[in-house]
């Protein structure tokens, strides 16, 4: 199969393809990158409720730059707006809902994800002396289900983020459920990925050849 | 669209199994005295109640304990008039005591992801016999773990359908945490209101931590 | 000296002594029984700010009968008001006041008090069926004073509750301030009890006569 | 009659030792920059500065960690083009990474009297190399212990003469926790209301946690 005959989704895409899949009534973190844009492409008749670590329940879209309200953001810091239905709470209750299990899902940006569900996200090095740890570790030990958004491979060599084992300093281990690529969605199960879905056009044997970690048909 | 309201105290009910752990709400104000009664109508045997006083004489809880449904109390301390305490005294009722403040602490730690916390509260006293102690900046603590309940039965003065809740006055008190500490937390409201009329920085339990809600006027 | 000659303090009396030496400012926790009254005796010009367990903060005057509110009470489970400047707060936000120093100041009842500062209040024996502890575990250990009120000896037979050693199950050890009994005013300095203040017409000697522990003069 | 408004921002930040832990609250919204501003005014030195994360280039933290009168930011990022990165790399300041719901919860431990605490957050990750782990239910767990401050650094929507606090929106997040965890809580506030103005059931920090304020309009 040639290359040429399929085109990997772009950052938007992943979301879009993420978004596919959150069901009305989740509450649901979404992390900074890929992720955030996630909740673009969740219809608003279709209730799904957003968190963020800053004590947001209920985020709504982005405001248009005349309403922007500057004590209202997101854990990007972005201005955001409230849903009706949304409420405020502080940073101790809102990391009380992301570790006390009660976010249904979170979704995470990462570097690398290994085939038993160690996530890699916040460093390259464990002495890398710029640490962006952030609420990542929180969350991913926290929610419910942790679902990954990123490349399949890195923009440079090409290298396979989806891994049989991690190379980065590990966000958790063992706490990845799916990971959704430019190439495909990967469910991590007790034998490995499994393949759950590809873009057309992309074969089995392609997807494998790009990827570290061995794979099997889903 | 997300609705948590049901339509009468059977399907506010329905599932509990036997020997579930209820978390039950209230210092005298705050009581859901109806949820209370469907717990008894429900039926479920072998019943662990946590809740702040094991009650006097007559009263929802004395009620419920009446009904020998319940195998043990935790709770903060029985009177010695009280149906509580005859059935201890019988060898009926298995009963745990833990300090009120501990109590809170430890709900709240199931609720927020804590596993574990040390504090001074009850260290030099005999309910720390034979237990794990350690001291901590020259202070004697007890190792306390999390309270987690397969129930909730909350008592609110207002809910919208999202299970967004206020509470009145001093019948706030084990609302909010046993909510955030339950697998499944029915909120008896005595109003019921339109998703946006609790002000987002009023909330004050937030419904990612209700599943149910039973109407019940006053 | 004849014992005709003083006239101890009655209970209303012990409540009121201790409302004399609370300053303008504190946060104040007033257990159950002779404490509960102080309150009464600190006028409202005086901003003492009081601290029940169930959440409120700023406990104001008991309510006519007419104006009781079933959803306000104090950990007695008394109807309570609120003054203006009070607030609400959850069961667990409650204990984080008295558990993290908060308060300036408890005042409980106890059965016995020792020249250590060990405080005994919630059973007279460890394996007593019946167990009181409620929060006074937490607030002997958690605010920053602890005053006793009580009587000086017990009913029956006159034993003297100020003591060398406590004789029933700790509520803490080592925490006890002052001592405020319906003879004298007692603080519990390193080198045991310290004589503050006696009622009008007792003497040193005679207080002595009625207490266990050895006093010295303040 | 209580009040705890100061006229200025020297009273505001009058006493504070060099070497004192600042909790500085904010997630950008939130951030009392004033206070920022009198801190490096009032020239205290050797500084350990609490915060969600190390700021930028510019802004409150920026300007803070410029005058070098820091010596250790204790937060849960730090970006790449940032003082705090560069300051950092020239050893001229020290840097403690904290996930940032560890954060909080040790920031609310500290202002709950909990001593320590066990979590899941970051057990398996190399932020917990030669730290004190234990397996709690089946699931390892780090030891974490409680951050108190010195001082805290509070912003707020309105204040009132017994320091009730509202926060606007999602203003809040580190707020409530940083005003309990602090010895001197320091508040700069948008609007001064009358006592009473807050309704108590909708303080979002309570007088208790206050100590000074000033009036710093918009």
């Amino acid at each position: 199969m040639a290359d040429t005959e399929f085109k990997p989704l772009d950052r938007l895409g992943i979301a879009r393809r993420i978004a596919q899949d959150i069901p009305e009534g989740w509450f649901v973190n979404l992390g900074i990158g890929i992720p955030t844009t996630v909740s673009d492409f969740v219809p608003a008749e279709r209730e799904v409720i957003f968190h963020a670590e800053n004590g947001v329940i209920g985020i709504g879209p982005a405001p248009a730059e005349a309403d922007i309200n500057p004590w209202l953001v997101n854990a990007g810091v972005q201005p955001i707006t409230l849903r009706t239905g949304g409420a405020y709470v502080h940073h101790a209750d809102s990391f009380a809902i992301a570790r006390g299990g009660h976010l249904d899902l979170c979704v995470l940006g990462a570097f690398e994800v290994a085939e038993n569900g160690d996530i890699a996200n916040w460093a390259r090095s464990p002495s890398e002396p710029v640490k962006q740890v952030g609420g990542a570790m929180d969350l991913a030990v926290g929610a419910k289900r942790l679902w990954v958004a990123m490349e399949h491979n890195t923009k440079g060599s090409g290298e396979s983020r989806i891994r049989r084992t991690c190379s980065y300093p590990l966000t958790a281990k063992g706490v990845v459920l799916r990971v959704y690529t430019d190439l495909a969605v990967l469910d991590v199960t007790p034998d490995g990925f499994a393949v759950r879905d590809m873009i057309p056009g992309l074969t089995f044997e392609a997807l494998q050849a790009r990827t570290d970690a061995p794979l099997r048909r889903g | 669209m997300i609705d948590k309201f049901v339509p009468n105290i059977q399907e506010a009910m329905a599932g509990i199994q036997d020997g579930a752990t209820i978390l039950l709400a209230g210092f005298k104000a705050g009581t859901p005295e109806r949820l209370v009664k469907g717990l008894i109508e429900q039926g479920a045997r072998n019943l662990t109640l946590v809740c702040n006083a094991g009650g006097g004489d007559d009263g929802p809880i004395a009620e419920l304990l009446a009904t020998e449904h319940v195998a043990k109390i935790v709770c903060s301390f029985v009177r010695p008039a009280s149906v509580a305490a005859r059935l201890y005294a019988q060898g009926k009722l298995e009963l745990e005591i833990v300090p009120q403040g501990t109590l809170a602490e430890r709900i709240r730690a199931a609720g927020a992801g804590v596993r574990g916390f040390y504090t001074p509260t009850a260290a030099d006293t005999v309910l720390a016999d034979g237990r794990e102690t350690r001291v901590i900046d020259g202070k004697l603590c007890l190792l306390e773990y999390p309270i987690h309940g397969d129930v909730a039965l909350i008592d609110a003065w207002q809910a919208d359908r999202w299970g967004n809740l206020t509470h009145r006055e001093s019948a706030r008190n084990f609302n909010p945490i046993m909510a955030m500490a339950a697998k499944l937390a029915i909120v008896q409201t005595n109003h019921v209101v339109n998703l946006g009329d609790i002000p987002p920085e009023h909330v004050h339990t937030a419904g990612v931590f209700v599943q149910r809600v039973l109407h019940v006027p006053l």
